[in-house]
């Protein structure tokens, strides 16, 4: 049985297939290398995970302590006043489910423009995503000035006699989001389940096998079943793409649907788009990049892969820059005296040093990129992500915040100064995430085990395929 | 069972009908013998402790507040529908007549210092829930000043004295009486020589009785009079005038000219409401009435007249004498005051007396409360000169009981005090110890009086340092009487049953003249026995409805104006920066320091709440701190802006030996190197809502200059200090055409569309624009109710807010919340500063929800928690709200209030007592906002509906002036009218239709049901084109 | 080797997955009905007072009218629990011994009230008017059911928002005669829906309105 | 392991091959010779055979329509009557009828794409027959490898030619054959 294992290794070549593969990656090593860190025992697990675990365990208690400050008290811990109304809370959730993005994207757009590159960074990016919008799902609930009624958004049939709002971009959000959130977990659910029957096999203690043989519901990797699997693959891909660019249209219908100066902008929903995939991207490689390194993971998230990233990166912050200057554009071609002042308040109110941190973060930070050796470089690549995320968190500010702190009427204007409970509740939505997504690198395999072998063997056959015309070409000479 | 058994229910619609009505009721019963029972005085005693006022570590409302919002979060959280079993008490015995939960009206009197004002109290249940103005009194037409409303808290407010106190341990009314009759008995034998009485301003017919008695029987005893605000210097005046005591009585019905010099006379004080009212319709134009008075205003501190005037000059208090005497020597009254004016006023002085002179008879001249006597006589030679008197100008019997100087009244019980000739001390009412001129002492006398006794509704500064302290009633809780600025004598009815068994001045007095017992009723209605001849029963019946005896106002007495009136100027001496003293705008002389309303109520001119400040002008400012301005002749806005940080930067004032360490507040139109200092604030014993607020600006206050005096020595402290104030913002940012226009008459009068038509132009280029929406019209079949306010008639005195606040329950959410932007008026009044900064035009602009047709808070509610109903109102349904504050947001008119955290008191049970039941009581996390009292639309039209199917009517029909929102029914100056729109005789449908009607922020189709009609001014034509 | 599961597991494991939806839907049915249910509603509990009135015998047998003892139904917003003066009008004279009326002679005498236990207790955010109802033809055994034959009053309807709507958008089915408002025996008549349309004609009810959420509360 | 009863003794034969290009000519010339009961396993999922083993019509699209369609509809038919039947409000003055749709197209969307994406997920789990936890080819020597670095050609005893199977299977190039039991 064991001799087998060999077979699959055709001829340590250790030739280059591909910029996104490492030259020695074979079906068996991925399945011993990715399944291995899901598989090793409680106790050995490394101490690095330990410690980054517990930190962010920490954070997660700092989390559940402002949540339970905020149900004692009510939101009025938070700085939020009338007429700033929305602070820390709706900039939060925007900037979480912006993150999440990046996710849908890798795993359905790429998919479905057949980006094989994608498959390294898949699982990773989908559990993001759903780690994101977990976060953010929360705020919309947390904010509400009576949050254990939040209930009331959905429909159902009570005694009441009452519906939700339907015309609301708030009861959007309330289906856009659990749609998401719902579509992205079975998203990554079915991507699990071959991997699932890979653990389960490649697991050497029963009970594990059993826990992996039942949720991988025996799958026995059937050629039907692939080709029907493949087929919901591509559904669901094609299905995630639309509703990825609806759910942050719908978040930023929030704002455009209302008539605040500096919300009611037309351009915004493929605005907050190319914003969230960029946000996301950021934070793709926030992650990628030092749990690349942890796990030694080089051969499989390649230098090629950080480079392509950043390359997404710099042409959604492209968009999002010419976003900007649309704002400024038509703050001054409107003549509406409404949004010449948002404009003149963005550039010199009290606020004007988050709107010049946004500027420098997102539109002048990225165009390092342009530059193929920045790109390949992991230290600059970390920090103008760090920017990007800083700078996507300022944008949302900047939008929430500066607009409603000076609208319509001069005697209203008021500012906005966050509390300690501002601050605690975003450091521990950190808290959320990480504990989620420490969690999932240890205990599921965070690359897609199947996906590799795919994307190995496709490289090879068309390895093959150039191999044999320039075979025939020499042949012909 | 109480014998005070007369009582008339008065019914607001039906006067006739209340003659006839009712007699012989207890109505207050259920409440009183609530009070009354142990169970209810130990739950008093155990939530407010006796003394709480003088704990160390004092526990504030606000703190308050704080906690309980956390022990409610979690009932919040478990209970929601399924509800605690509940009891219902019925009467035993219920009054004849009563329908339960129907509110009757009561007539009462509202006193300011000595001067009454009727009222009307809406009581439910015997509860007094809400003071309305009374429609018949000649001080109140309707309508009431801030205190008047606000009063009604003062009466809950659970921190009031509960018990007798001597020397600060509990003691009890009989205790008292004993002790008080020794010391009597002693004083018998010197015919009174140790007994010195010290009350406030006394106008009360039966107090002015009892103290005769009581000066007839102990012939040496003295009667002083002190109160920080009093009318001092206008009895001088008067004097100094007339050679005798006269009160002066304004016409403004048919004034054409008035100039006020430094007269506040729009606000708070004798006549407010009646002035207020009359100058205010000489200055409402419309379509047909194209006329209008003007208002030339010369003071040292921005007011709400001064914010009304069509031109006002910014004048150092002291240099408004010799302005005055240049003025009258224009006139030809007396000689030039050799003073020296700028290039401007100069011009002032040549227009107004111009204007005065082609308006002679028809025009006022009024001086403020603040100047002194000399200037006061100097206007009446000055209205004497003009041909005012008898025409615009009357004067009156004196309403006081003895018109006396304050000054040298309190300076004097001091000086006997300290020459030990004082063995016992009546205080009744006031808090000398807080508020005595500084340079006295008299904290320092007061402690060495053996037996001194103070009457008053907390233990209070006073009460502290006395040897017993006495509650007093609250006048809901009293019967007394008082008399208005006419002389009218108005009756004050209680209303219930002292809630803490507080005492009156009348049974005090009673008890020092051996008629113990005679009930506080029976006092004051013995009284009126000797002095009504009509049968008496029925005069009595009807002071009982109307709240006032007919026939009882002073007759107007003819004068002769003395050589000496017109007095030679003296140079007052101007070194260095003046101080001037005001009674606060929201807390008046510190007697209302801890009613929470008031204390939250922005002032006036400055948005300030919760504290008082050094109001200085902007140049004073950069001086005064040395500032670092560019080019500090010449500023900048920017400069402004920035200035206003400086806002809270606190200086040292050395004045007058006394030393005071205030924060500045930068006030646009405060003449130079002039600082206002509002009087009141700084209580150490107020109660936990006034303690330790704001700074006690009495510690500067010297019997020689009470109002105003030149010398301070300004530093900076280099401290700073948190002032907060609801608007932050000064100028309009070039949006008037969108939210305040203004207009002048000269145009208004040739073409009353002209604004319109140059606001259209300006924003659309051509005349008529209609706004286009893609929804439908909605057709509302019923009533379509709104709201027109008059911006030429508000004047920003704050009534409506305080009104608000009381009808609808509005929490009090304490500084440290406003701080943050989370004030709860429903009701704000927005302050614009437009113009020069050293002298600006002030606009005022009520602002609350608009119910738009096409509200956008409406649309973006998830769970339809605010929505439309089909008489137009925008419904904000608080059970259904779960806050996500989108509303808000979406609010152009940011006029929605949200619950951040347990804002409203549900705990205190006296504070319970007085709630509207007609109104939700809002709890934590939902919105809330304006609903043009649907309480009182509600109740009109299920009334209505009744009598019509009753009467077997096919339709209902409210009538115009039926229902009457809260804020409607207190403006003094009529501002604010509502209606029904589809009715074309409304007269909110008139005003709507007036050519200078607009809408806020239209633009936005958000068509609102409130609207405005816009600011006319009347500038003097000669002075028009600066 | 490889297989962990016996094949019955393929049968489990299908069985456990309808298994948890047919669950999660009960669980969803049970909360909807308990939170209908009479006894979430508290309804049709007989509450015990202090003092053992029996409305079965003072308007059933007796023929007491309802506004004998709450006099405030037609003119308020409350219908008023009687004061012991309106009881003493007829038990000064009748059953002076019955020790069941104690607190009764006892509140006339010493002017203490009784405290009677509030059997319909409406959230405090709703604005219930009883004369508005009663002028326009609702019954009073509309929403009290027939309280002339209990001897211990009890909760009838939920009283909640979903029944309160059920007539405020169609009073034609539950609107009467204005002379048979206080008529415990009152029945509908067959043609109730038309005799109701032609009522809340003749009482000029604006039925659009009644939805208005400013009607019942503010 | 236990055998069922009423079925042939085996349920087929596997073939273990070394590479996925092995498999795929393997399944090639199956089909050529006419082997239709037959199924292939690996690790991932390889275009070429999943064309020739896999049905032609997975079903799965035709679901994930039609749910689809059926949820956006149900979801816009919730929203009208909730605005526009049940409690009809006047909600900032905004039509009560379908003048007013546009506002109602983000919930139909939603719902279209939740309902859709069930559909794809559930229906392809129901269609392959999933959760099977049991499974015959699971009694395969070295079938664990199926999920790792090895290939199967299984051929089910109900195919018509799988006498030959054995046969053919090795001739393939099969590493490993063995029969599938029960």
């Amino acid at each position: 049985m064991q001799q087998s294992r060999g077979l699959q290794n055709t001829a340590g070549t250790e030739k280059e297939l591909s910029p996104f593969l490492g030259p020695e990656l074979n079906y068996t090593g991925i399945s011993e290398k990715l399944g291995g860190i899901p598989l090793t025992g409680l106790l050995k697990t490394p101490p690095g995970w330990i410690v980054a675990f517990i930190i962010a365990f920490t954070l997660f208690v700092v989390y559940l302590v402002s949540i339970y400050v905020l149900l004692l008290f009510g939101v009025g811990v938070w700085g939020i006043n009338i007429p700033v109304a929305w602070g820390f809370d709706i900039i939060n959730f925007v900037w979480w489910i912006g993150i999440g993005h990046a996710g849908t994207l890798i795993s359905a757009i790429l998919l479905l423009f057949r980006q094989n590159w994608r498959n390294s960074i898949n699982r990773f990016a989908e559990a993001m995503t759903i780690f994101a919008v977990a976060c953010a799902g929360m705020y919309p609930i947390l904010h509400l000035g009576r949050p254990w009624l939040f209930y009331w958004l959905i429909p159902y049939p009570n005694t009441h006699g009452l519906w939700p709002q339907f015309r609301s971009p708030l009861a959007w959000d309330v289906f856009a989001i659990s749609t998401y959130a719902i579509v992205s977990i079975l998203f990554w659910l079915v991507g699990l389940i071959p991997d699932f029957a890979t653990l389960r096999d490649q697991a050497k203690n029963r009970f594990v096998k059993t826990i992996f043989g039942i949720i991988s519901l025996g799958w026995r990797g059937s050629a039907t079943h692939w080709h029907r699997y493949e087929m919901a693959s591509l559904l669901l891909a094609g299905l995630s793409t639309p509703l990825v660019l609806s759910v942050h249209s719908i978040i930023s219908l929030d704002f455009a649907v209302s008539q605040v100066p500096g919300w009611q902008v037309t351009v915004f929903p493929p605005y907050f788009v190319a914003g969230a995939v960029f946000a996301g991207f950021a934070m793709v490689l926030l992650l990628a990049i030092p749990v690349r390194a942890f796990y030694g993971l080089k051969s499989y998230i390649t230098m090629e892969h950080i480079d392509v990233m950043s390359k997404v990166m710099l042409a959604t912050g492209l968009i999002v820059v010419y976003g900007y200057s649309l704002e400024i554009f038509f703050a001054w071609y409107s003549g509406n005296v409404f949004e010449e002042y948002l404009l003149t308040n963005r550039l010199t109110g009290p606020y004007a040093w988050i709107y010049f941190g946004l500027i420098f973060c997102n539109a002048i930070s990225i165009q390092l990129l342009w530059f193929r050796a920045v790109r390949r470089n992991l230290a600059l690549v970390f920090i103008i992500s760090i920017f990007v995320s800083i700078g996507m968190w300022f944008e949302r500010f900047v939008i929430i915040v500066m607009s409603l702190h000076r609208d319509f009427l001069p005697s209203s204007w008021d500012m906005f100064i966050p509390t300690v409970w501002d601050y605690s509740l975003y450091l521990g939505s950190f808290g959320l995430f990480f504990t989620l997504m420490f969690l999932f690198i240890r205990f599921l395999p965070m690359i897609n085990i199947f996906e590799m072998k795919m994307f190995l063997h496709q490289a090879r056959e068309k390895d093959h395929l150039r191999e044999e015309a320039a075979a025939s070409a020499q042949a012909g000479d | 069972m109480t014998t005070n058994s007369n009582n008339t229910s008065l019914d607001l619609n039906a006067i006739r009908a209340r003659l006839s009505g009712s007699q012989g009721q207890q109505l207050w019963r259920s409440l009183d013998e609530l009070a009354d029972t142990d169970e209810f005085r130990e739950l008093v005693e155990r939530e407010f402790p006796q003394g709480a006022a003088e704990m160390t570590d004092p526990v504030s409302r606000r703190t308050f507040l704080k906690l309980m919002g956390a022990s409610l979060a979690l009932a919040g959280i478990s209970g929601c529908t399924y509800q605690p079993r509940q009891y219902i008490a019925p009467y035993a015995n219920a009054p004849a007549g009563w329908v339960p939960n129907v509110p009757v009206f009561y007539a009462s009197t509202f006193v300011l210092n000595g001067y009454g004002s009727g009222v009307l109290v809406k009581s439910l249940e015997s509860r007094p829930i809400k003071i309305e103005g009374n429609a018949a009194h000649p001080a109140s037409l309707g309508a009431t000043d801030v205190f008047a409303q606000a009063s009604l808290l003062t009466m809950y407010d659970p921190d009031r004295s509960q018990l007798v106190l001597k020397n600060g341990q509990a003691s009890t009314w009989e205790d008292f009486t004993a002790e008080l009759q020794n010391a009597l008995s002693v004083q018998e034998t010197s015919q009174g020589a140790g007994l010195r009485i010290l009350t406030e301003t006394v106008t009360s017919p039966t107090m002015a009785d009892q103290l005769n008695q009581l000066l007839t029987t102990y012939p040496r005893a003295k009667w002083y009079q002190y109160e920080p605000v009093n009318r001092t210097n206008s009895h001088k005046g008067a004097q100094l005038a007339f050679g005798e005591d006269v009160d002066t009585l304004y016409d403004f019905s048919q004034t054409k000219v008035v100039v006020s010099l430094d007269a506040d006379f729009m606000s708070p004080g004798p006549g407010y409401v009646p002035y207020s009212r009359a100058f205010t319709n000489g200055r409402k134009v419309s379509e047909e009435h194209r006329e209008m008075n003007r208002l030339y205003v010369v003071e040292s501190t921005p007011s709400t007249t001064g914010a009304t005037a069509d031109h006002r000059i910014p004048l150092q208090a002291h240099k408004i004498d010799s302005f005055a005497r240049t003025l009258a020597q224009r006139l030809g009254v007396g000689s030039a005051a050799g003073a020296e004016f700028t290039e401007h006023e100069e011009k002032m002085l040549d227009v107004i007396a111009r204007d005065l002179e082609e308006h002679r008879g028809a025009n006022v001249v009024l001086v403020g409360e603040h100047q002194p006597p000399e200037l006061h006589a100097l206007v009446h030679a000055i209205n004497d000169a003009l041909g005012n008197v008898g025409s615009t100008v009357n004067y009156i019997e004196p309403v006081e009981v003895r018109p006396a100087d304050h000054y040298v009244d309190i300076a004097d019980l001091t000086s006997e005090i300290n020459a030990g000739l004082v063995e016992m001390l009546v205080i009744i009412g006031g808090n000398p110890v807080f508020n005595a001129p500084a340079d006295l002492r008299f904290d320092e006398q007061l402690e060495s009086v053996n037996f001194s006794v103070h009457l008053s509704l907390y233990v209070d500064e006073t009460s502290s340092l006395a040897t017993w302290h006495i509650p007093a009633a609250h006048f809901l809780e009293s019967w007394s009487d008082a008399r208005a600025f006419d002389g009218t004598a108005s009756l004050v009815q209680p209303l219930i049953e002292p809630l803490y068994a507080g005492k009156t001045v009348h049974e005090i007095f009673a008890e020092m003249l051996g008629q113990s017992d005679q009930s506080n009723y029976e006092i004051v209605q013995t009284y009126w026995q000797s002095q009504l001849d009509a049968p008496f029963e029925e005069a009595w019946h009807n002071a009982l409805s109307l709240g006032l005896f007919d026939g009882t106002a002073s007759p107007v007495k003819t004068v002769t104006l003395q050589g000496s009136a017109v007095g030679e100027f003296v140079a007052s001496e101007s070194e260095g920066i003046e101080v001037v003293f005001r009674p606060d705008p929201s807390i008046w002389d510190g007697s209302f320091a801890n009613n929470g309303w008031l204390q939250e109520l922005p002032k006036p001119q400055t948005k300030l709440t919760w504290d008082n400040a050094a109001l200085m002008s902007p140049h004073t400012a950069i001086g005064v701190l040395g500032l670092n301005i560019a080019d500090p002749n010449n500023p900048t806005i920017n400069d402004y802006e920035g200035l206003a940080l400086s806002n809270g930067q606190m200086i040292d004032l050395d004045y007058r030996g006394g030393k005071l360490r205030i924060p500045v507040w930068i006030t646009p139109g405060m003449p130079e190197d002039s600082i206002t200092l509002y009087l009141g604030y700084g209580r150490s014993k107020a109660g936990r809502v006034g303690d330790g607020v704001g700074f006690n600006t009495y510690a500067l206050r010297t019997s020689d200059a009470p109002w105003f005096g030149s010398g301070a020595e300004v530093t900076n402290a280099g401290e700073r200090y948190s002032l907060v104030s609801t608007q932050d913002h000064w100028i309009l940012e070039d949006r008037d055409a969108s939210i305040y226009r203004v207009g002048n008459l000269k145009e208004f009068a040739h073409d009353p569309e002209y604004l319109k038509h140059e606001i259209h132009h300006e924003e659309f280029g051509d005349a008529e624009h209609e706004q286009f929406s893609l929804h439908p019209n909605a057709v509302y079949k019923y009533n379509a109710w709104g709201v027109v306010i008059n911006l030429n008639a508000c004047n920003g005195c704050n009534v409506c807010v305080i009104a608000c606040q009381a009808e609808n329950n509005i929490p009090v959410v304490g500084k440290a919340q406003v701080a943050v932007g989370r004030e709860m008026h429903w009701l704000r009044i927005d302050r614009y500063y437009s113009g020069d900064f050293d002298n600006p035009a002030t606009y005022l602009q009520p602002m609350a929800c608009y119910q738009c047709e096409q509200a956008p808070c409406e649309v973006v509610c998830p769970v339809a928690a605010t929505n439309h109903d089909r008489e137009g109102i925008n419904n904000m349904v608080y059970n259904r709200c779960v806050g996500t504050k989108y509303c808000s947001n979406n609010c152009p008119y940011k006029v929605r209030r949200f619950n951040f955290i347990q804002y409203t008191d549900i705990e205190s049970p006296s504070l319970k007592l007085m709630y509207n039941p007609d109104v939700t009581v809002r709890n934590r996390g939902v919105m809330e906002k304006c609903t043009y009292c649907v309480q009182r639309i509600s109740a009109a039209r299920i009334e209505a509906k009744e009598r019509a199917v009753q009467q077997g009517d096919p339709e209902y029909i409210i009538e115009d002036g039926a229902i009457v929102m809260a804020c409607e029914a207190a403006c003094p100056t009529e501002a604010i009218t509502f209606g029904d729109l589809n009715n074309p005789e409304s007269r909110v449908s008139k005003l709507r239709a007036e050519p200078i009607n607009y809408g806020v922020l239209t633009e936005l189709n958000t068509k609102p049901r409130t609207t405005y009609l816009a600011r006319i001014n009347n500038p003097n034509a000669e002075l028009e084109t600066e | 080797m490889v297989q962990i599961f016996r094949p019955s597991a393929n049968l489990l494991s299908r069985l456990s997955i309808f298994g948890t939806i047919l669950v999660l839907v009960e669980l969803i049915l049970i909360t909807g009905v308990f939170f209908r249910s009479d006894y979430w509603r508290q309804v049709n509990i007989a509450i015990e007072q202090p003092v053992p009135y029996s409305h079965a015998l003072h308007i059933g047998e007796l023929g007491l009218d309802c506004r004998y003892c709450h006099t405030g139904v037609a003119q308020s917003s409350y219908a008023n629990i009687p004061d012991a003066e309106t009881c003493m009008a007829c038990h000064s004279m009748i059953q002076v011994n019955n020790p069941d009326l104690a607190p009764i002679f006892d509140s006339y005498e010493t002017g203490a009230t009784i405290e009677w236990v509030k059997v319909h207790d409406l959230p405090d955010f709703v604005y219930f008017n009883h004369s508005i109802h009663v002028n326009k033809g609702i019954g009073c055994s509309e929403c009290h059911g027939q309280i002339d034959e209990m001897e211990v009053v009890w909760q009838e309807q939920a009283l909640y928002m979903g029944w309160c709507l059920d007539c405020h958008r169609a009073p034609e089915k539950y609107i009467r005669p204005r002379e048979d408002v206080y008529d415990m025996d009152y029945v509908h008549p067959a043609n109730q829906i038309t005799v109701g349309r032609s009522l809340v004609q003749e009482y000029n009810v604006n039925v659009d309105q009644l939805t208005d959420c400013f009607i019942c509360h503010r | 392991m236990a055998t069922m009863k009423a079925q042939p003794a085996v349920y087929g034969i596997m073939g273990e091959f070394d590479s996925p290009e092995a498999l795929t000519k393997a399944v090639h010339r199956a089909h050529k010779l006419g082997y239709r009961k037959m199924d292939a396993f690996s690790p991932f999922p390889i275009e070429e055979i999943n064309e020739t083993i896999g049905p032609h019509d997975t079903g799965v699209p035709r679901l994930v329509l039609i749910f689809g369609l059926l949820g956006a509809a149900g979801g816009f038919i919730l929203q009208s009557i909730a605005a526009w039947i049940d409690y009809p409000i006047n909600i900032g003055g905004r039509a009560l009828n379908i003048i007013a749709w546009p506002a109602f197209i983000p919930i139909t969307f939603e719902a279209g794409v939740l309902s859709a994406a069930f559909a794809a997920t559930f229906g392809m789990i129901g269609l392959n027959g999933l959760p099977s936890p049991y499974h015959p080819v699971f009694n395969v020597p070295g079938f664990d490898r199926a999920s790792q670095d090895a290939f199967f050609l299984c051929i089910e005893a109900t195919d018509p030619m799988f006498g030959g199977a054995s046969g053919f299977l090795r001739q393939a190039g099969a590493v490993r054959v063995s029969v599938v039991e029960h």
